[in-house]
């Protein structure tokens, strides 16, 4: 275990490393030179020539890269061209805003996928099992955002009771941030919550099938009972490596809904930049998320090898 | 101690088992063979009320005083594990992987209303009845970790723990080899109570039981002790599988049944052996009945 | 000039409450340094409302005084004596004075990084003549310095505020910046020790939406009280009951210009260019693109400036002219719009009309500002774009060849020039002829003029009518 | 009464055909920790036997004995850790599968689940002929003539193994085997999946080739009995060892080897009991 | 024997014959130009030759989604083609030769590109080149590399432990014909159901991308840019909205319909054989 988890450990870091050159090599084909954008169209060639020296764009490729990734390692993402603020803090800011909006969307799609998805396995047969499975498949094959759209249309704009938008800081109201954050948790969740729930069942009616639940069954245990006590934690196996597949998405899925419901995350700070040309903000916010599918990744794997007495 | 009378078990239309009538006495070990596909599975899951989705029995089962055909699981669920116990073929699946041996064993008594404590401590003693060495590092360790035959004493333990009047084994030993199989098998002969013994291999079913039905088709074909049964067959599928199962001298051609098993459905109408039967006539053509008091056979042609 | 905010708006109340309003806005700025970063965003937020210049352009265009009270030309045009109105502070407490002035003008030839800085480079020299008098002389006379100054370079800096201007502003408006959550709003907070009359409001949060139809559900569900631009008028239908919404609709300084390149095939024939012009049914594009909202406008002259004359005639709708025009030749050209709501819908509709005539126009939209002005704008490298040009009086960027139109008549420089030295009605003259002369030789098609369109709840009053200048006044928005 | 089948040759031990010479074969379990290295499974150790031209030399042992990975080293589709194998004289044990041609040529397997060794998605006619194809010699009308031999049908040949029962499934398998005419059958528990009434048939018919065509049989099985009927010589393995060897029916009848002795009296026989 | 029709299979059959249907003809024929501009019919009602209305600019809102259903099939085909091409080879190469270096690089760096998804390296393409179509369906289809590969090669590793893969070892096949003849076929239905799945990813990442506008260029149809469009007339033309979401989410269902009901009916055959053996 200790030996899979370091192995696991050293594919992350080497992973990680290697989307860094990634995603450097990536931005350094990007047209247009950041110290031109900065300036805009009205510069002149003294001042671009001045700004490059500032930012160090006159540098080699090797150097800038080197430098870069020297900062990242101390959590240093640089000082931003466009807004000359850092662009650590303000990353770590809205991963925050983003990280809770991905992990409530996460929690709403489970609280919806567990049950509905078990249900929809055990009664396979029955009308409302099939009906379960049935609105599952309808619920994945509707956008994220226009189901955010739909949302808003009913809970904000029509009803009147949630906010269409905008996002209040926890510490600024706890309140406000809990109903700043409903709809664009439904809205996440329910569409993957739809996804999640085909999984739920399949794994679930897997699990049905082994002869370990019917050992349960013949031991003097009901249908249900054997189900829970045997089953679940066995279909939760291939659950959590879609969970883990569904958390990236879900991050991907978060850009979207921060657009509809207006979120200052991460999403937004990446669709920003890269319409600022804030080369060295996307360069660090695309660096942050596939760190964080990586990571993800590597938790998933963790999380299955400690699960399966079988891989440790 | 059980009786079965007139057990049918269909899969929609088709007749998986097909009128199946036998009893138990307290005690008795009773062989059930035939090939693949012969329904022996199905009768004995039939009794735990373990038949699968989309197949169902009809007729009469009764143990003791309860049914156990045609009930609603809770009614029998709680029979299960404590008045009828089942091992199962494979060893390797039938065993739940997350979870430690120790737990699986003591759950069927806690299950039956034994205490959490108590049960852990007698767990560690079924595992010693079954002669699983050291019971304590095994009652720790997960089901991966233990062989094929290990993992069989396990669910033996499991089927035992309650001390339940009747033990059903659906071919215990197919998947181990053959010296484990003989470790089990003694096992089995010397801890069962009444005892319904699921094989395909007529032999282990001589060192095992004292009777014997032997099943094709989903029917019972003949049934009787097991020395006449084996001495003097009557059915003519029995006379045919004991002549294959014996090994000739090296270069003698084996005696052999023509054709091969029918999928299920595929059975012809009347006996069900005719198609594959050296004697059959158009007699065959009805089905015959089982009869006979002890030794009964249904065949329109039977041996002497 | 009078005392006082100016503007549209009648003031506010004479009991401030302690009020505050959100208005939703479209582009959030980069940072907060319009001395060196281009674009509207930040002069939107911050002039007349943070920095103040010393004049100011009143809703009807005219020049009013703001930080100067009065002011006096001499009589060659050359000598301009500003008189300082006195008890103004910068925020902070240091008093403004006209070494602040002297500084301020000093500091856009030294430090500005903006091209556009070159429009002060008819200033020869600024002084001081005493604490409240600053004298500035000019070069030559110029009837655009004046209006300058009204604009981002006129504004008054502090000589100790300017350490970060990128993040703390410094001015003496009658709002201070009070917090920026980035990516979402800035704050402004009433300046408790503003000269002038104190603002109605005790804050005002601009929010800022991508997302048009995130920011109409905003007003919708109140999340914010105003729309400072409408980017989708088709919604507007939403806010139609006057029992909750008002809209007030006026008009800008942006012309929306099909911009053609005139330096290369095949817009570099005028009779392609005129093509064009005959080809596009103005009413049908403003009618489809912005539901009608907006003015149609023959050249690039807004009817708020003085030289207006009505061009629309000058090229009729007549696709058969247009056919004739093009003498059966059909055309594929590259159409590279920015990714904004009006250039991509009228980009639309001019390629659907354009096709009428046998002109292909491949729509490619680019990433605006970033991409759009890195290849059109700085490479040239596009056939056909749209972009509405805010800037107000822009004619002028018709006389620079190495504009991106590249349009190239010396007659039209001739113009422009001597408009900003010769007398008032000169300016006029030449300038009805300049705008005129664009129009004849189709240096480009102006497809509409922008609305001002400003939907607000119910009671909010003081919303500025025009959008004529760079900011966004609030000095005189109110909430009853 | 069972006919005869074929002529035991006991009595004529062919030149050597087969030599496997100390052969070890182990294989590496991952390592699951830092400190030690992953476990080494001794497959197989040390193993030397010697198959004879014409012989029908029979293996038992149980599961996890080595019997697979001892035949997958005779078909070339594996390599030993050490030790040589030769075949007709020459090394086949580490070749490149571009020079086994004339192994492939001879030396042809059968294995134990005839349906996982037919390929679902293939038709008869294209499975038989798939050792042909192989080697790139022509197939047309061999397929009928080997379904045939095999007591199949030629119509069986358009149709697909699943349509088939388990037997006849295992007849194909043996004709996609005997189609490049090979000197030598390996047989891997060919009748361990079987049902009881169809084993009899599978080893008549192999006893039949075997006479026909004068194959040497290698013939593995976890039963001593099977092995007994099929074979005249045989190797007892244990561990990845061969504990003993010889004459089957002198095994039989005095196993030298304790082991053997075990495993001769586990075996349930309905002779003894009844 | 193969396995039954079911009515996931004939459902998805059917939806995804539609959108093919109205993609085919719209080749051929639409009821009005899909992009011409009419302000005449401006948001006009389903009626008189606009059997599903018009849009803001006038323009036929059946024609623009006969046409957009073209856009959904050629994102998808080309996104799932790009996906399986490389892909497959690379699933089944790591599959066939599970313990070897190559195995493991291949499965690294398909992790790591797994952590690229679609719409991050759209929006990079998109900034590099341009956003349009054809960033859109390459981002789409790089992203959907690892899943084809993934899944290639874990169906390729179960039929590398079959006999058969090892009897035709034995019968003299290498390893090429081995992958052609042998694990290609047999992973084929596993590839299928994967293929139907990602065309509906697909659709949905395409509809994701225009409505951040890193999607199909206007004016040419795109479901996506449809409802995109529609939003700002959602109070007032609300079936502006509805046509396209519709159309994604039949057709989204479709796929998926048809990728489930391609598993039932392939896959117990497959049980069936291993059951029987
Ligand atoms: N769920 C089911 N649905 C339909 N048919 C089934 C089902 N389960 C079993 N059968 C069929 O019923 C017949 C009898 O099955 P059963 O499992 O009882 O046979 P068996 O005698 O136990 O054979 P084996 O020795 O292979 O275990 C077989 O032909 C089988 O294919
Ligand atoms: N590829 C492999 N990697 C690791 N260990 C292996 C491999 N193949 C076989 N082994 C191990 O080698 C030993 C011998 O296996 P082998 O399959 O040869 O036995 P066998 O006698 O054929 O058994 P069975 O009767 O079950 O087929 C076993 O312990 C097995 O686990
Ligand atoms: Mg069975
Ligand atoms: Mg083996």
């Amino acid at each position: 275990m200790i030996l899979y988890l370091l192995k696991r450990l050293g594919v992350l870091i080497a992973s990680t490393a290697v989307a860094a050159v990634a995603v450097f090599a990536f931005m350094a084909v990007l047209p247009g030179d950041p110290a031109e954008v900065a300036l805009g169209v009205n510069a002149t060639p003294e001042a671009v020539a001045e700004l490059r020296r500032q930012f160090g764009t006159d540098r080699s490729p090797l150097a800038q890269f080197l430098d870069w990734a020297g900062g990242l390692i101390q959590g240093d993402f640089g000082t931003s061209y466009v807004t000359s603020s850092p662009i650590g803090p303000q990353i770590g800011d809205r991963l925050a805003v983003t990280a809770v909006l991905v992990l409530g969307g996460m929690v709403v799609a489970l609280l919806i996928a567990v049950p509905l998805g078990t249900f929809a396995a055990v009664h396979h047969r029955d009308p409302l099992g099939v009906a379960i499975s049935a609105a599952s498949q309808v619920g994945i094959a509707i956008p994220a955002f226009l189901a955010g759209i739909l949302l808003v249309f009913v809970f904000a704009v029509q009803a009147q009771a949630l906010p269409s938008g905008g996002y209040v800081p926890l510490a600024e109201s706890p309140g406000e941030w809990l109903r700043s954050l409903l709809l664009p948790w439904l809205s996440l969740g329910l569409v993957q919550g739809a996804v999640l729930t085909r999984y739920v069942r399949s794994a679930v009616l897997d699990v049905m099938r082994e002869d370990y639940l019917r050992t349960a069954r013949a031991k003097g245990r009901g249908r249900t009972g054997a189900l829970w006590r045997h089953g679940l934690r066995n279909a939760s196996i291939p659950v959590v490596t879609v969970l883990g597949l569904q958390l990236a998405t879900l991050l991907i899925g978060a850009v979207v809904v921060e657009r509809v419901f207006v979120i200052p995350g991460l999403g937004d700070l990446l669709l920003n930049g890269v319409a600022g040309r804030d080369l060295l903000l996307v360069q660090g916010v695309v660096m942050v998320l596939v760190a964080a599918v990586l990571l993800i990744n590597f938790v998933v794997d963790v999380a299955y090898h400690l699960l399966d007495p079988r891989l440790r | 101690m059980l009786r079965v009378e007139g057990l049918t078990v269909r899969a929609g239309s088709v007749e998986l088992v097909r009128d199946v009538s036998f009893a138990i006495a307290p005690g008795e070990r009773v062989g059930l063979i035939g090939e693949s596909g012969s329904g022996k599975s199905l009768t004995a899951l039939s009794l735990m009320g373990l038949l699968p989705e989309g197949v169902t029995a009809a007729g009469r089962a009764r143990l003791g005083e309860h049914d156990l055909v045609g009930v609603p699981e809770s009614r029998i669920k709680g029979l299960r594990g404590r008045e009828l116990s089942m091992v199962f073929q494979e060893p390797m699946t039938a065993l739940n992987p997350l979870m430690r041996v120790g737990a699986q064993v003591a759950e069927v008594m806690t299950l039956h209303g034994v205490a959490r404590q108590e049960a852990r401590s007698r767990a560690l003693d079924l595992l010693e009845r079954v002669r699983l060495p050291e019971p304590g590092q095994i009652a720790g360790a997960y089901p991966h970790q233990l062989s094929g035959g290990q993992r069989q004493r396990v669910m033996l333990a499991i089927a035992l723990a309650n001390e339940p009047g009747l033990l059903v084994c659906d071919e215990p030993t197919t998947a181990l080899d053959v010296t484990v199989q003989k470790q089990m098998l003694e096992l089995i002969a010397e801890v069962a109570p009444a005892l319904l013994f699921i094989t395909h291999d007529l032999a282990v079913v001589a060192s095992v039981c004292e009777r014997v039905l032997v099943m094709y088709g989903g029917r019972v074909v003949e049934s009787g002790t097991v020395r006449e049964v084996f001495t003097r067959p009557r059915h003519r599928y029995t006379e045919g599988l004991l002549a294959a199962s014996r090994l000739t001298p090296r270069g003698t051609r084996l005696p052999t049944i023509k054709g091969s098993v029918p999928p299920a459905g595929g059975f012809p109408g009347g006996c069900v052996f005719r198609n594959r039967c050296p004697h059959a006539t158009p007699a065959c053509e009805t089905a015959p009945e089982l009869t006979g008091d002890g030794h009964a056979y249904a065949c329109w042609h039977p041996a002497d | 000039g009078g005392a006082g905010a100016g503007g549209g708006g009648t003031g506010g109340s004479g009991t401030p409450k302690a009020q505050s309003l959100s208005v939703g806005f479209v582009a959030e700025p980069a940072n907060l340094d319009f001395t060196s970063t281009e674009g509207a965003a930040i002069p939107q937020a911050l002039l007349v409302n943070v920095y103040e210049g010393l004049v100011k352009l009143g809703q009807d265009g005219k020049i009013v005084p703001l930080l100067a009270e009065k002011w006096d030309v001499s009589a060659d045009r050359k000598t301009y004596t500003f008189t300082l109105r006195k008890n103004v502070t910068f925020t902070g407490g240091a008093p403004f004075t006209a070494d602040d002035v002297v500084f301020s003008l000093d500091r856009v030839k030294s430090d500005w990084k903006l091209k556009i800085k070159s429009q002060l480079d008819v200033v020869d020299k600024v002084e001081k003549k005493d604490d409240a008098t600053a004298v500035v002389t000019l070069k030559r006379p110029s009837n655009g310095f004046l209006y300058t100054m009204a604009t981002r370079l006129g504004a008054m800096f502090s000589r100790t505020g300017v350490a970060d201007l990128a993040n703390k502003p410094v001015g003496t408006g009658p709002y201070v910046l009070g917090s920026w959550r980035r990516g979402d709003a800035i704050q402004l907070d009433a300046n408790p020790s503003y000269w002038g009359t104190k603002p109605p409001l005790s804050a005002i949060t601009l929010k800022y939406f991508k997302d048009a139809t995130a920011m109409n559900n905003a007003l919708l569900t109140g999340g914010i009280d105003v729309i400072s631009s409408v980017q989708a008028p088709e919604s507007l239908q939403q806010f139609a009951d006057p029992g909750r919404f008002q809209t007030v609709e006026g008009t800008t300084n942006g012309e929306v210009v099909l911009s053609m390149n005139n330096s290369r095939p095949p817009f570099d024939d005028k009779k392609v260019r005129q093509a064009v012009r005959h080809a596009i049914d103005h009413k049908a594009l403003l009618d489809t693109a912005w539901a009608g909202r907006g003015q149609l406008i023959g050249s690039m002259v807004p009817p708020t400036d003085p030289w207006y004359e009505d061009r629309t005639g000058d090229y009729a709708y007549d696709p058969a002219k247009a056919k004739e025009l093009l003498g059966g030749k059909t055309l594929n050209v590259k159409m590279r719009i920015p990714n904004l709501p009006y250039a991509v819908n009228s980009a639309q509709v001019v390629k659907s009309q354009l096709a009428q005539v046998g002109i292909t126009a491949d729509i490619e939209p680019l990433e605006f500002p970033a991409r759009w002005l890195d290849v059109v704008f700085q490479q040239g490298d596009y056939d056909l774009s749209i972009i509405n040009h805010v800037e107000p009086r822009d004619m002028g960027i018709f006389a620079d060849k190495s504009y991106y139109f590249r349009y190239d008549n010396p007659e039209f420089g001739k113009l422009l020039a001597s408009a900003d030295e010769g007398t008032e009605q000169q300016q006029t003259d030449d300038l009805k002829q300049a705008a005129k002369l664009l129009s004849d030789d189709a240096a480009a098609d102006w497809l509409f003029l922008f609305p001002n369109l400003i939907v607000a709840k119910k009671g909010v009053t003081g919303l500025p009518k025009n959008a004529i200048a760079e900011s966004f006044d609030f000095t005189a928005l109110a909430k009853q | 009464m069972p006919t005869h089948a074929g002529t035991p040759r006991t009595e004529v031990p062919g030149e050597a055909l087969i030599e496997v010479r100390n052969v070890t074969r182990v294989y590496h379990r991952p390592r699951t920790s830092l400190t030690r290295p992953g476990a080494a499974v001794h497959a197989l150790r040390d193993v030397s036997l010697t198959v004879r031209r014409g012989e029908r030399f029979g293996i038992v042992g149980e599961s996890g004995s080595g019997k697979s990975t001892l035949l997958r080293l005779l078909c070339a589709l594996d390599r030993p850790t050490s030790g040589t194998i030769r075949f007709d004289g020459q090394d086949i044990a580490g070749r490149p599968e571009k020079r086994l041609r004339f192994l492939r040529e001879n030396l042809q397997i059968v294995f134990q689940d005839p349906m996982s060794s037919l390929d679902p998605r293939m038709r008869v006619r294209d499975l038989v002929a798939e050792p042909l194809a192989a080697l790139g010699l022509p197939a047309a009308e061999r397929v009928s003539e080997l379904l045939e031999q095999v007591g199949l049908p030629a119509e069986a040949a358009d149709r697909y193994p699943h349509q088939f029962s388990g037997g006849q499934r295992q007849r194909i398998a043996i004709a996609r085997a005997l189609a490049p005419r090979p000197k030598v059958l390996v047989a891997d528990e060919p009748v361990s999946a079987l049902d009881v009434s169809v084993r009899g048939q599978i080893l008549n018919l192999l006893a039949d080739l075997a006479d026909e065509l004068g194959l040497t049989l290698v013939f593995v099985s976890h039963d001593l009995s099977v092995v007994r009927h099929v074979c005249e010589t045989v190797a007892v393995m244990r561990a990845g060892e061969i504990v003993e060897t010889g004459p089957v029916d002198e095994i039989w009848a005095a196993p030298a080897h304790p082991y053997t002795r075990t495993l001769l009296e586990a075996v349930p026989t309905l002779e003894g009991l009844l | 024997m193969r396995g039954r029709l079911n009515a996931g299979l004939v459902v998805g059959g059917v939806l995804v014959g539609i959108v093919v249907l109205a993609a085919l003809v719209s080749f051929f024929w639409t009821p009005h130009d899909p992009t011409l501009v009419d302000a005449a019919q401006k948001t006009r009602a389903p009626g008189g030759g606009y059997l599903l209305g018009a849009d803001k600019f006038g323009r036929d809102t059946l024609s623009q989604l006969m046409v957009g259903a073209r856009t959904t099939l050629y994102v998808g085909i080309v996104a799932v083609g790009i996906a399986a091409v490389l892909g497959v080879p690379l699933g089944v190469i790591a599959g066939m030769t599970p313990r070897g270096w190559l195995s493991e690089l291949i499965m690294r760096v398909n992790d790591l590109v797994f952590a690229f998804p679609a719409l991050l390296l759209a929006v990079m393409l998109g900034a590099v080149y341009g956003a349009g179509t054809l960033t859109a369906m390459i981002a789409i289809g790089v992203a959907t590399v690892p899943a084809f590969a993934r899944v290639a090669r874990a169906a390729t590793l179960q039929v590398m432990v079959t006999d058969y893969i090892l009897a035709a070892r034995a019968a003299g096949r290498r390893r090429p014909a081995i992958a052609v003849r042998h694990v290609l076929p047999n992973i084929a239905s596993m590839l299928i159901v994967q293929a139907s799945v990602s065309f509906a990813i697909a659709i949905l990442a395409e509809a994701a991308l225009s409505f951040l506008g890193f999607g199909t260029r206007p004016p040419i149809p795109s479901w996506g840019r449809m409802l995109q469009e529609s939003q700002e007339l959602l109070f007032s033309t609300p079936r502006l909205a509805l046509w396209p979401g519709l159309a994604i989410a039949l057709a989204v269902l479709g796929f998926n319909l048809l990728g489930d009901g391609l598993r039932d009916y392939l896959d117990p055959k497959l049980r069936r054989i291993r059951a029987e053996g």
